[in-house]
């Protein structure tokens, strides 16, 4: 599903964030990505919903060489990446109800699908009550369960979350990977960068590690957050 | 597109301009002035030419026939130009007597009729006098009449009517520069204007796009919020404009009399709805320039 | 305040008008257009004006003498009268002779001395031409002539110089008005324009305060930014508004006879640093009243 | 230096953030905040640099009731809290070096003291090399160690940092909390709202935990995550 071959960014400014990545995760796979703070991680996310092009390499998404997708496709690749953002990404001026609605108005949605998904996908991460607030509105960990939501409401074949408990509580977070974990049994492609110790150690799970740009570790299952 | 999408993008467009409240206030004011200048312009500009025109319109070409001219015959040939509009006949003792009027002179004095021959023989000659029914035509009009047979010399207030013809085409041409320079200058900073407000929402542009929005849909509710932002600059001008225009138009009626501003309520009507119309129009024109540069393949 | 912090403040507004690339560019297209319109109209009006006042300067005053009159009396008092500013003397026998050339007729004609008594008596008077120094004094003068002894008749062409006076002053008093509403108008599109750039880095001002950053010292910088931007405006409207005067006043010299635009480099060069001026003020102005709003006691 | 009393919070929305709190931290004293995503613990911290003003009770920072102060001195009283923002709060269009100087650049001080002082601070979060990044060239890790250096940069008497190792890694996250434990021996007063069990379990510090807006527990010293 996702296949990334002998792939390299290097950014503008010269800086390499990764460096010759041969990685591969099969449909409905699930891999946990861990290394230090500016490893590399949201970097590989960015290559897979293409926000971020190769400069070496290749990625192919869904048997789709990312870097030769016409620019007005990139939307309808999006479409089948669910991402939740380290940094969230909410709109502004749309409350909660509509940034979550708006990943299904996206795809043109009718108004009663999104009277049904929406509800469902607040409830799951525990915001039914703040439907109606602003995101300035919400603490931290709020806005990132909103960002989770938003990721999960049209159900897509691939779901990328980025630190998706980086604001939230251990007991929350928890609730959030058991989530995670359950829409990955039901045919959801997924890929989680995280630092947090305790999820990873808990789910023996596949294991990425990144260090400066390469993959130093591939636990395949059972992998620990640290080398064992 | 399904009848759900449109209605959403309808609804984003307004929603927006309406949570955006300052953003669109200055939107719409400055949408409101450029317009408001430009209309000012326009009305201005549209007054002077009609003035030009008309004063134009009071100049007349007076041909003077030779002393044993068939004035009827030179009637007829005047009358076969299309060009003109109206021709007297003004005998020359006519011609005398005003002559002698208008220098204070008692016109009996020099009519003494001392017999057989006047003590004193009228140097005038007969003449016509002829108007065009435009006065553009002048020129052209007095060139053929001086070819016609019996015509002895022709003559018209070259100076004036070349003067006000000029100066009428030149605020024609020049209105049409200008007006066209100005709706130039107005587009450029409803544009930019509206390019300022994308500019500050650049970031729930980049949003939108990173959760799989088309361009167009990311573009449509901008370009139904710009419309809506001119559509509502166009009418806050017109609001401003036209009642100013009317009172200014019965004030400068009333107190320099020989100046005459048009004035017809239709006209204003129809003026007034140009406004919003250019409004809106420049609106979508100038969202359309604004998203170039944030909206575009990622 | 240290020098180290004036320092940081100035280089702080100049960095961010040069990282804001798009928005300076923004800002500096929007004034620029604001004042090219607003120069445009006052080189209009100072023009019109002008050409208004040149037209009343040409007319004049006749003042027709009694038979008896003392000619040289009358020149004396008209004279003494310090608006006026030229007095020309004309005989009967030369006003005569102008009219009948006036009209065609043989002056000589006229003029036949039959010996002791003319066949025809010259009607007309001796006569002054009186100029005026200003235009303006022309009916107050012919007022105070018609007062002089030996004075029968006082006429001037009371109609189109009044005409020309009304043109003039209205055009100075509208010329005003509309100066300052278009003033107005400038200040309005710049300092909306400044208010959006400010907007768009609203979440900046905030971090600013967060941090610590007193009002002023949060403002200085755009102030200093919207200094600049005023100042590139003003620079790019003179640049485009100085040459097209340039070549129109001389299109016009040559082409159009009658029309006479000022020029002189002295005075369009003040000008043009007025524009300059102007974008300054309005800039500084402008961010001003666009700083009201986000940068106030948290 | 800290002392709130009774103190409520309800926003304009009727949102109940805190409900009668006292709490009292002595000076030099630290404490952890902890408590689910939307307990209160960024309101509090607000509370402390004057960005939210108490609806009930009183608020009391080095003898100043902060309610009562004039709109002018609140950047005064800010300069002397350094504050690690939960979503870091940098300025976009300032680099790494010129977003940790400005808090100096407020004070008025010289390029000297800059030139001295800002390296410093860069070197203690590990981005030294970072200096000339503008943020969005940044991983969010590195950013929020960009929003510590500038909230020690000037070493102000008061230190709240609100989860500061949100988006680090565990190793880099026990770094950072040793930093802010050395500093806070150095004569600061310091509150840490953070959801790291690990960091809180190690440390043996005073932990206030909320829930609800309500302090449900302060476990003066040798403090746990979660209630004993
Ligand atoms: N500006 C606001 N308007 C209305 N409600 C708000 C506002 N800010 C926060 N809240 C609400 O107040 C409560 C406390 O928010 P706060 O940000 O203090 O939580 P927190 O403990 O910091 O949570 P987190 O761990 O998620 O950061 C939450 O329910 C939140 O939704
Ligand atoms: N736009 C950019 N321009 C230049 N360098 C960048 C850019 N984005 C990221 N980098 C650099 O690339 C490296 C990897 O960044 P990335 O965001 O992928 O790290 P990360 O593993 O997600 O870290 P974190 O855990 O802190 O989020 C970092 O050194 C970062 O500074
Ligand atoms: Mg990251
Ligand atoms: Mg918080």
């Amino acid at each position: 599903m996702i296949d990334l071959q002998s792939v390299g960014v290097r950014y503008p400014d010269g800086t390499e964030a990764l460096r010759d990545i041969d990685l591969h995760i099969e449909r409905d796979g699930f891999a946990f990505i861990t290394g230090p703070s500016g490893a590399g991680k949201s970097t590989l996310l960015g290559l897979v919903y293409r926000n971020i092009v190769p400069t070496a390499g290749k990625v192919v998404v869904d048997g789709q060489d990312v870097a030769k997708l016409h620019p007005g496709r990139v939307p309808f690749l999006r479409r089948k990446v669910g991402v939740v953002f380290q940094e969230f990404q909410l709109l502004p001026r749309k409350t909660v109800w509509e940034n979550v609605g708006f990943a299904l108005d996206v795809v043109g949605a009718g108004r009663r699908e999104k009277y049904h998904k929406v509800p469902i996908s607040l409830e799951l991460v525990g915001l039914a009550e703040k439907a109606d607030a602003f995101p300035h509105q919400l603490s931290a960990g709020q806005r990132q369960r909103v960002s989770i939501a938003r990721a999960l409401v049209n159900g897509p074949p691939i779901l990328l979350a980025d630190e998706p408990t980086g604001n939230l509580d251990p007991d929350t977070s928890w609730e959030i990977v058991q989530l995670l974990l359950n829409i990955n049994q039901q045919n959801t492609t997924m890929i989680v960068a995280t630092h947090d110790r305790e999820v990873v150690d808990r789910t023996n799970c596949r294991v990425v590690q990144l260090l400066q740009g390469y993959v130093v570790r591939d636990a395949k299952e059972g992998g620990k957050y640290d080398a064992p | 597109m399904r009848l759900s999408t449109v209605e959403f993008l309808l609804s984003e467009g307004w929603e927006a301009a309406v949570r955006n409240g300052l953003v669109t206030l200055a939107a719409i004011s400055n949408t409101a002035v450029a317009l408001l200048i430009l209309g000012s312009l326009v009305l201005f500009g549209i007054n002077v030419e009609h003035m030009a025109a008309l004063q134009a319109q009071a100049a007349v070409i007076t041909i003077e026939l030779e002393e044993d001219a068939d004035s009827g015959e030179v009637e007829k040939m005047l009358w076969a130009n299309p060009l003109v509009g109206g021709v007297q006949f003004v005998s020359k003792e006519e011609a005398l007597r005003r002559t002698a009027e208008s220098v204070g002179l008692d016109a009996e004095l020099l009519q003494i009729d001392t017999g057989d021959e006047p003590l004193f023989a009228n140097p005038l000659p007969d003449s016509f006098i002829v108007r065009t029914t435009d006065p553009q035509d002048i020129p052209q009009v007095a060139r053929e009449a001086g070819q016609i047979k019996g015509v002895a010399m022709v003559r018209y207030a070259q100076q004036l009517t070349e003067k006000l013809l000029a100066l009428a085409q030149g605020i024609r041409i020049s209105g049409v520069v200008v007006g066209m320079l100005m709706a130039v200058a107005t587009l450029m900073v409803i544009s930019t204007t509206i390019r300022l407000t994308i500019y500050a929402r650049r970031q729930e542009i980049r949003i939108m796009q990173l959760v799989g929005a088309t361009n167009w849909f990311i573009r449509v509710p901008f370009i139904i919020e710009g419309i809506l932002d001119g559509l509502a600059g166009g009418a806050v001008a017109a609001a401003i404009l036209l009642p100013i225009y009317s009172y200014v138009q019965d004030y400068v009626g009333k107190n320099l009399q020989f100046v005459d501003l048009i004035y017809s309520p239709e006209a204003l009507l129809i003026f007034g709805l140009g406004l919003v119309l250019c409004g809106i129009l420049f609106g979508a024109a100038g969202s359309l320039m604004g998203l170039h540069r944030y909206v575009r393949p990622a």
